[in-house]
């Protein structure tokens, strides 16, 4: 039977180029027709370590990994041992491996996978300049059965640079690679790609976070480099300039905040983007932001915590510092992409948000949606864009620049505009802005502060809800994906299980949740936490059906679907 | 903008708000060399801004009618900075005190200075944190006991700001004295007008926690700092400098930083490369 | 009939000097043997604006203000206006002032107070070098019935420097005012102190903790001002270099938490005090503490909050950032004093367990504890002094930073100990230190950090427990006075309520909640924040009884005894 | 510490722990001058620490046999200071990179260089952000358009890092060049005896972002780097040092910072002031 997702792994030690061939593999799934994914995984050397390549190519648009991988390339065994707990593989698994590099590592060997010799050496030494990942390159092809012809095009376009010489040499390693692999007998019958005319993007989370942010108006950025959000920075700086925008490289985090503020207070829309560390860093700005009304949008890409932690790896364990890392009672907005393409959506309406009420907006997204690459439908075109409500001129006449309004929001003149001069002010002000420790104006402005976000209209973009039954599965962020196949799996089953994922992590919408809520009898969370933040935040401030269970991990193991569909099992 | 014909006067850019600051502070006096230069140089009061950090000294911006920014604790000049790449078109101007500008925000000092964005930064100097009720700031003299922090002097050497701005490359550096009001405001008219990153040490006085600085108006000495033609000159002057000299230093020709260019695309285009 | 507390505040424009007479009068009421405790609150001015001294004396030990006030001793009305809302008095209460400086305004003749006229400057200029605070002291002195004598002495020693004829002027002064109010037909009849040979101290909650701090052997403080917090460190400065510590003064929060850090890890205990802003600045470095398990106290002294916010006034507002502002999961110990007095305590426990599990601690106190000075009893000896596990030389063979134990704590070795040399790191790591992102590794020193938190026994410590009922108060730091009182009342009426003021903030031990919880129906929780922090973080975490109330509001006006005290008596 | 009897050679010095650096990076050699100073120096290794931040460079303490502490990213002229404030009795060395000490971690820097504690810093100089793939530092030059943060060039002006530190007041300034592992010995050996702040630059290529830097060993003056007998002086001096001169720059005679002081009193004696 025809699969419709398989999953393959290049693995190799430093310079055996596996992420070039990885990246050619999926782009050819894309030309295809094909959905898919890559992310990635290497050991601890800055450059040239261990490394591999983790490709997933479907018919459906998918965005997380599956339980297990069909195929293990490796290039060679160097330092591949390291990846063992992320490459889950059983006895339908091949491992495809040169016999020169040594024995296959027992643990394996263990995993029962068959195991299928390729001398990649001898094949690329045969081809004058071939190189070992093109052959590999040439065997994954070969084996999950897609067509050579649009690798051929991707890499006379990816060695455009170095001639037709280097062009030639690398396509004849592909065809030698594949030639050497036709006497395998193990092979994925892939079904074919679904149709249509339109023709799918590529990008990867962080690259989405960028486009999310320009297409909400975004045009100041200040950057301070960190993995793993340094790609959002990094996409943005030209593509920022192109658009008339500016991107400023700032000395430290809590620069590049101030630089967004600033900015913002200019009228300009304003983000900056960073990982736990720096959003530590960030939190006394973030509160200025929120205490002054002015707009600016953080983007969180999550890693592995606390303290400088795990880096590379993915975690959702920054969201209590993200919702409560502020001192004093600050409301503000924290939304979650629910997928790799979500991180254009989610960050544009953030974008939206933040200027509409006038205060932060922190999108948490993490590692492993920002640096995973994906074949996707172009993410639609909505309308939320950044419509600051200005005050004018003609308003100057005993304009009060945080004047207590029906709905919290009040017009904010921004410099140029006359008669409106007034100095914002992070300390406790009147309406006009004066500093003012009297009882009445603080809880004034802190009512204020807290209602216009509760008053808003969030209309169903506060969560992904989809399905029905008495048994829901509630997450968030990165963990919708594995959530959402497990459920289809039991859809195909016959079994019903609703999704909630939840897009406004704060405020929280009670009655939305209550409603999604209706009929649902067992909740199953599932947050890749140590300490499980997102269910006791829920638990700290709504009513939670009468079973609740907690799937929860810290990284950087991804928790996967088959996990989900196991646990949810008892239920359905 | 357009040409402004309206004629402004220095109370044109005060605000009706009431300053905190003790009887006697000079701060007073710096509010109104401000205001003075931005009338001089008949910039609207809309097109200006004002940004701060915390302090006595970084309460000014509500005492202006400009477009003020009262940020967080030292951090007045990343906001500036922000605000002027953001909007060129606006007059900025950071200010704030010694503890405020080279403690908390050295590291954004240091930046500044080398960065060159067109803006102007006023430091009003009491070698003190006047706010928090007087303990030693990177001005403070070593020896200096008045602290209950540092009961024994801090035991620091001071902190040269003149010197720190030339070694980090500031565009333009002057020092002025809160007694010469006619000055300081000639000063900051100067500096505005001066591209790049500019910087006006204004020494002023806290009577309240260091009330031997009434006697500056004594000690200072008006107008010496030599206008050095060159930064290797300008650190020739500060090796002979007593910290009590006013003048403008150095302005050197430095081209001030500014990346926004108009655009070159629209969303599409961009959009585009996404295309599997 | 005499009462047992009586409450005055003494008023007046800049340089009236109510501060300097408010001060003689709590010290001559603690010469005299009682309790009492004194807060200030003061106008936007730096120095000089008008001000106002609230006293309390009493019978017994307080830690918060009283509901109304006896006493309203205005020198003058020069914005005096402004502390209206913090001054309740009622047809009972007297107002003291001098006709010539105008009215009573009408906000204060609109309580019903009884007004006395005084002639201030009058009776001050007939005294050579005579000042209208010390008539006030005299006037205030007779009317509530405090001796005069230990005043006298008082003045003496505080104007030891200025000679005798200063010091006669004062008190010729003072006897002047007495006089100058025997006409007036109102008094305040105080019981007779209690009798004791010990005498009482005299401390503000800063001072407790830096006492506190310096009991528990903290000999490295690294310091930067901020508001409320400076007097902690100032407090410490000349204290520390006493007894052989060394204190310094950082250039910025990031550097004296990162000092602080640096010193721990050189073996010696230390601390930093700050306020919420500066927290917010540290959190970085806090997690550093936690994941490298580097010892560290940060003392936050709470102001209201968010941003600049209102830094003179109190508020509880920073518990959400103590506990969740760290990015990542990361454990740590938050603790908060029950009363001025208890800052002693509960500072010198928090250096205990911070050395003891090797992790940080951080003290939530507040402005009202910190800057309110107090007369109580001497704080008990208690042993808890620092007594970190460290690890020798002869352990050096194989030895592992971070090995797995059954307690989860593992002995640090402190540089000059031969052999045992390792890189502490904020990396995660595996048992001997190196940098690791294995799952595994990960999962267990997640493990660790949290378990030995969790393993260790806190005791009796863990709360402030007091009473018995169905009805209960579960309330924490500066709102455990006013509760306290409430129910003190009640219990006069014979009314049950039972009190938990809860000291460990973090973690919380359910099972002692629990405990507490026995037989409770009804609970009133009480804080001072605008969104309720302390509910949402219990509700979280723990089972609360059948019925919750929350009596909360932010700051700056403080929650008094009788709002407590009504709001219970539906349920009592 | 009582007298040490043992031989210690530069490899007692040195963990077990293969570094993560890729192959050919400068910071190899940097290590190595590290371990071999602390041997001609014969320090014995648990009375030495090593205090970073975050980057490829701070990655060094693991790699050592001393004392380690691998911090949070710029803080490691802090965290350093508390140790040796602390713990007067040992030997403390800080270390990390550009990026690290210079861009988030200035303030550090200027404040470590006037408070003057006696240590060691000794800064990996590649010019870039080397950990987090390659962006300009406060040490690139305004026109390396390599960095995807930066593709037209940063357009800020390099900070001279010992031109800072002298204007900052540190007591021993100081430059060498990975690529000559005997000199950055020395000076290194040199900084850690000479009292007070001592701060040695390391010009240390990143092979993999700024691969030009290979040819740095044709570039770099030897020895070229005259020693200065005044501040003054070494500025002069400064004035016509292209980077790549290497030596002993500067050595001052300014006294460390130190306050700790014997206890003169016991707790009893601080409580009494509490009596009312
Ligand atoms: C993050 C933070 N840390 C500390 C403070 C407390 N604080 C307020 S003003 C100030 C120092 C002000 O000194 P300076 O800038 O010289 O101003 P001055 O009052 O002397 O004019 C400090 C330390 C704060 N508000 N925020
Ligand atoms: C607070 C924080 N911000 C950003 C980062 C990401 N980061 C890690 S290393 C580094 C720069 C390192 O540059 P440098 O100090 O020059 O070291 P190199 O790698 O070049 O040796 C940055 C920005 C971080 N770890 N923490
Ligand atoms: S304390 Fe000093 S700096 Fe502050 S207002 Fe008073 S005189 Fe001015
Ligand atoms: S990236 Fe550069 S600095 Fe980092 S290890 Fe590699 S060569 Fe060295
Ligand atoms: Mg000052
Ligand atoms: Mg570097």
């Amino acid at each position: 039977m025809a699969t419709h997702s398989v999953q393959i792994a290049l693995a190799g030690s430093g310079g055996a180029g596996v992420m070039t061939a990885g990246q050619i593999l999926l782009d050819a799934a894309a030309k295809a027709g094909y959905y898919g994914l890559m992310g990635r995984s290497s050991g601890p050397q800055i450059r040239g370590g261990e490394a591999a390549a983790l490709i997933r190519i479907s018919t459906k648009p998918v965005s997380s990994l599956d339980d297990r991988y069909d195929m293990l390339l490796a290039i060679d065994w160097q330092g591949v041992s390291r990846f063992k707990a992320e490459l889950p593989m059983d006895a339908n698994s091949v491992i495809v491996c040169d016999p020169a590099e040594g024995d296959v590592p027992v643990e394996f060997v263990d995993t029962g996978a068959k195991v299928a010799p390729i001398p990649f050496g001898e094949v690329a030494k045969s081809i004058v300049g071939g190189r070992v990942n093109m052959v590999g390159l040439g065997v994954a092809a070969l084996l999950v059965g897609l067509p050579l012809d649009p690798i051929m095009g991707l890499i006379d376009a990816a060695l455009k640079k170095k001639g037709p010489d280097a062009q030639k040499s690398s396509r004849d390693t592909v065809t030698a690679g594949a030639e050497s692999a036709a006497g395998i007998d193990w092979r994925v019958e892939l079904a074919p790609p679904p149709k249509s005319d339109v023709p799918h993007w590529n990008i990867s989370g962080n690259e989405a976070a960028g486009l999310g942010a320009v297409r909400g108006g975004v045009r100041f950025v200040a950057a301070y480099p960190i993995t793993p959000a340094t790609e959002v920075l990094e996409w943005l700086a030209p593509n920022l300039a192109d658009l008339g925008g500016t991107l400023v490289q700032a000395e430290d985090e809590i620069a590049s905040i101030n630089m967004a503020i600033g900015a913002s207070y200019g009228g300009v829309p304003s983000l900056t983007a960073t990982s736990g560390p720096g959003l530590a860093l960030m939190t006394e700005a973030i509160g200025l932001a929120i205490a002054s009304e002015t707009p600016v949008v953080i983007v969180d890409v999550m890693r592995g915590g606390p303290s400088t932690g795990i880096p590379t790896k993915s975690e959702q364990s920054d969201l209590n510092q993200a919702i409560y890392g502020l001192h004093g009672d600050a409301p503000h907005l924290v939304v979650a992409p629910t997928s790799i393409g979500d991180c254009v959506f989610t960050t544009q309406w953030a974008v939206h948000l933040a200027e509409h009420l006038q205060t932060a907006a922190i999108v948490l997204s993490d590692q492993m949606m920002g640096q995973s690459r994906a074949i996707i439908d172009r993410p639609a075109d909505v309308a939320f864009i950044a419509r600051r409500l200005v005050a004018t001129a003609d308003m100057a006449e005993g304009y009060k620049r945080y004047a207590l309004t029906a709905n919290g929001i009040s017009p904010m003149a921004v410099p140029g505009t006359p008669g409106c001069m007034y100095t914002s002010d992070g300390l406790e002000h009147n309406q006009r802005g004066t500093p003012s420790s009297v009882a009445e104006d603080h809880q004034n402005q802190m009512d204020k502060r807290l209602n216009k976000l509760l008053k808003h209209d969030y209309g169903n973009h506060w969560a992904d809800v989809e399905g029905d039954g008495e048994v829901a599965i509630l997450t968030w962020g990165s963990m919708t994906a594995p959530c959402r196949e497990a459920i289809d799996r039991l859809a195909a089953k016959g079994k019903k299980v609703k999704l909630i994922s939840m897009r406004l992590m704060s405020p929280l919408l009670p009655e939305k949740i209550a409603e999604a809520f209706k009929g649902v009898k067992k909740l199953l969370i599932v947050e890749q936490t140590h300490s499980g933040q997102f269910y006791h935040y829920l638990k700290g401030h709504i009513e939670l059906p009468a079973t609740v269970e907690v799937l929860k991990r810290p990284g950087p193991l991804p928790i996967r679907p088959a996990e989900v569909e196991t646990k949810l099992a008892a239920w359905v | 903008m357009t040409a402004v014909t309206k004629n402004y006067s220095a109370k044109d850019y005060k605000s009706d708000i009431k300053p905190v600051w003790c009887p006697g502070c000079g701060d007073y006096s710096v509010l109104s060399s401000m205001t003075k230069a931005l009338a001089e140089l008949q910039i609207p009061p809309e097109n200006c801004a004002v940004v701060s950090g915390i302090g006595c000294s970084s309460r000014l911006p509500a005492y202006t009618n400009v477009y003020g920014y009262h940020g967080v604790h030292g951090r007045a000049l990343a906001a500036a900075a922000g605000l002027k790449l953001a909007r060129p078109d606006i007059t900025v101007i950071a200010t704030g005190g010694d503890g405020d500008g080279l403690s908390i925000g050295g590291n954004h000092f240091l930046h500044a200075c080398r960065r060159n964005v067109d803006m102007t930064y006023v430091l009003m100097d009491n070698q003190v944190y006047g706010m928090t009720k007087g303990q030693a700031s990177p001005t403070t003299a070593p020896d200096w006991c008045g602290s209950k922090l540092t009961p024994q002097g801090s035991g620091v050497t001071a902190i040269q700001p003149l010197h720190l701005a030339l070694s980090c490359g500031a565009n333009f550096v002057a020092r002025g004295f809160s007694g010469d009001p006619n000055h300081v405001a000639q000063l900051i008219a100067e500096a505005i007008q001066h591209p790049g990153f500019s910087f006006v040490q204004v020494l002023s006085p806290c009577v309240t926690f260091r009330s031997e600085q009434r006697g500056w108006k004594d000690t200072v000495e008006r107008g010496k700092l030599a206008a050095a033609t060159s930064s290797d000159e300008a650190f020739a002057i500060l090796a002979k400098d007593n910290g009590m000299q006013t003048g403008v230093l150095y302005a050197g020709d430095r081209k001030p930083f500014n990346p926004s260019q108009p655009a070159v695309k629209d969303l599409d285009a961009v959009e585009r490369k996404f295309v599997a």
